[in-house]
């Protein structure tokens, strides 16, 4: 399989376990602002409002390939990132959390993008950012943000377990 | 409407008087997939139990509504959930943000000071109990002449740094020697109250520093006053020598618990003033203070003690 | 020119280096009523003597100039005068204001540290010697890939306020876990100069705060450590807790003189760490610090002293 150099490997677990802490704090603070703190009840909300979900099924252990785990978590980074920015202006004391992580998956982004590069494997153009769900209400943006901020973080975790395994 | 939007809350005000009925209603479309025919809608206020309306209908076009009541609205602020059930999980369709609170009292105790330092008029008030809202207080003003009878053009309003009750009117909104007329607006969603209206000239209200106050040493040419007596030197707060001042000087003996003694209409500056009738052997605490004469205007507060 | 302009000052140069020459010349035009067709040119730096220029001399339309050199201008900031002689009197006819300093020596010293509370990367620099002039301190920076030989976009540059010698790149301008080539450009009137160049991601140079070190309170469910034993445990600092760290351990017992005992790669959070070697009788003073661990980072310092 094609080397990863352990310095892309140590630096990517870091940066998936910053996001994680961040992504954390950003989902106490929806809770805690407007009492959405199960992402559960939002699910029919979420299929009637199209919240997407990224994919990593290359990343399972199962179905473990490292060209198109990266692609996938590539693709999935910038999911996440187009999701975030829709929730722009969601509330002030919001803001500062949502910014500070909106600029960690982006530079995670850029540092997989990187080493798809170095190892020949980054797709010729960058994927453009999906479309995003339109929110209707401030009611629409707060529970889409409870959703996307509780999918990123089911994302990180398998990422994390991938990202270890191939430390291994 | 997004693509599919499942429900929406209809509330009969975002925000009402502290502990009044709010009524919100709740209604499920019927394009909404996954729900079964005849859906159940629940209530939740904040963190409270899960409810049933007090009433739920089917519409024409097929949509259900449900309504509730809640008699007495006691959160200043409250999130309002509508559920449905789906399988064995309550899913959030719609989250309504309820607000209840006071409309403004009318701000009480106007008052107004000119700062000769920073040229600015700087007016405070008591903004009256606690609304539970966001209420914007405006310090508005208009020039006017003789005795506020007829207001001419308008100064521009005066808005205080959040959460504060005074506000700053900067040197170039001032006409000076005029009359003006000032009052503080209260408003929040609930309503505007008004505090009562101050006709005032700024030079009217100056805020006077008292003045400067030493005892002349005795050297050569000052001549030594005579026994029982001492020579006094005062000099007006220096931003205000321009106005005519009067001046008062007390004075009391330490430690005999005698009140003090006042000696009153004394010139704004004093070059050279003998007091006396005083006992050699006791130690003196000595204050002046001064005020516009001949004009309206407040006594300054007295100077700091001189002990002789 | 004005309607009836009298003198002008030219001058080589309005700022030169302190200490060099600086030639000036005052021309005076014809049509300057009052005065007599051979006016007496006279020059004055600062509040010194009146003096003759090098040379006077009538130019074509009539005009009289005179040229001065100040072979050494030592001041750093003067006025120079050109006055006529009007009867009994002299009038000023035009004023120049002379600058001289020193062109900005590299700074340098520069360095930088990544805060990770106000997420931003504040780098430090030493401005060299005082150079007498407006000298302006840029932060400039660059996005590079692999080890600094290719630059790519650049990043906003960062002007520190007035007179101080850091400045702090905001996240939003920072790619973290990426190279970025750093350094400071000084300029004034007389010169550029930059100092040399870093290259670094920010999160190698993050400034880490000690961790906190607690003793566990000897409690039923803890097993109480042997004698001379004690057991400890220790959190990474809070912003910090993403990184993998490798802490440090060291105590001393106190009054006896000895030098500090250490412990090293201790993990970066200790849930119960016995630490044994103890004399029981006596009080021992323990610190620790923490560093990134496997990938570059800064020790932090030692933590405050736990006194057992």
């Amino acid at each position: 399989p094609l080397p990863l150099p352990k310095s892309f490997l140590l630096k990517s677990l870091e940066q998936v376990r910053k996001i994680q802490a961040k992504d954390e704090v950003l989902l106490e603070q929806l809770c805690a602002t407007y009492k959405l703190c199960h992402p559960e009840e939002l699910a029919l909300l979420g299929h009637s409002l199209g919240i997407p979900q990224a994919p990593l099924s290359s990343c399972s252990s199962q179905a473990l390939q490292l060209r198109s785990c990266l692609r996938q978590l590539h693709s999935g980074l910038l999911l996440y990132k187009g999701l975030l920015q829709a929730l722009a202006g969601i509330s002030p004391e919001l803001a500062l959390t949502l910014d500070m992580l909106q600029l960690d998956v982006t530079n995670f982004a850029t540092t997989i993008w990187q080493q798809m590069e170095n190892l020949g494997v980054a797709p010729a153009v960058q994927p453009t950012q999906n479309t995003m769900p339109t929110f209707a209400s401030a009611f629409q943006r707060r529970a889409g943000g409870v959703l996307a901020t509780s999918h990123l973080q089911d994302f990180l975790g398998m990422a994390y377990r991938a990202l270890r395994h191939f430390a291994q | 409407e997004s693509l599919e939007s499942c429900g929406h809350i209809r509330i009969s005000a975002p925000v009402v008087h502290l502990g009044d009925p709010i009524t919100a209603s709740c209604s499920i479309s019927p394009n909404c997939s996954h729900l079964n025919q005849e859906p159940q809608i629940l209530w939740q206020l904040e963190d409270g139990p899960k409810q049933l309306g007090d009433r739920q209908q089917r519409l024409p076009q097929g949509i259900q509504e449900s309504t509730i009541t809640l008699p007495h609205l006691n959160h200043t602020q409250a999130f309002l959930f509508c559920f449905v059930q789906l399988g064995n999980s309550f899913q959030v369709l719609d989250q309504a943000e309820l607000q209840a609170g006071y409309p403004p009292a009318k701000p009480s105790n106007l008052s107004c000071l000119m700062n000769l330092t920073t040229s600015s008029l700087i007016c405070q008030w008591e903004p009256g109990p606690e609304t539970y809202l966001p209420t914007n207080f405006t310090l508005k003003s208009f020039r006017s002449r003789a005795d506020c009878q007829r207001w001419e053009d308008p100064v521009l309003d005066c808005v205080p740094e959040d959460g504060q009750s005074y506000c700053s009117i900067p040197r170039k909104h001032l006409l000076l020697y005029q009359n003006m007329v000032i009052w503080v607006q209260a408003e929040n969603v609930l309503g505007t109250s008004e505090s009562l209206r101050l006709c005032l000239d700024p030079m009217d209200v100056v805020k006077l520093e008292p003045p400067t106050l030493w005892a002349l040493d005795f050297s050569p040419d000052v001549v030594p006053p005579q026994p029982g007596c001492l020579w006094l030197r005062w000099e007006p707060w220096k931003p205000s020598q321009f106005m005519d001042q009067e001046c008062e000087l007390r004075y009391q003996a330490q430690f005999s618990g005698t009140s003090w003694t006042q000696v009153p209409h004394l010139p704004s500056r004093g070059h050279r003033f003998e007091l006396c009738g005083l006992h050699q052997a006791l130690v003196y605490t000595l204050q002046m203070r001064c005020i516009r004469s001949l004009l309206p205007g407040h006594w300054s507060s007295w100077s700091p003690s001189l002990q002789l």
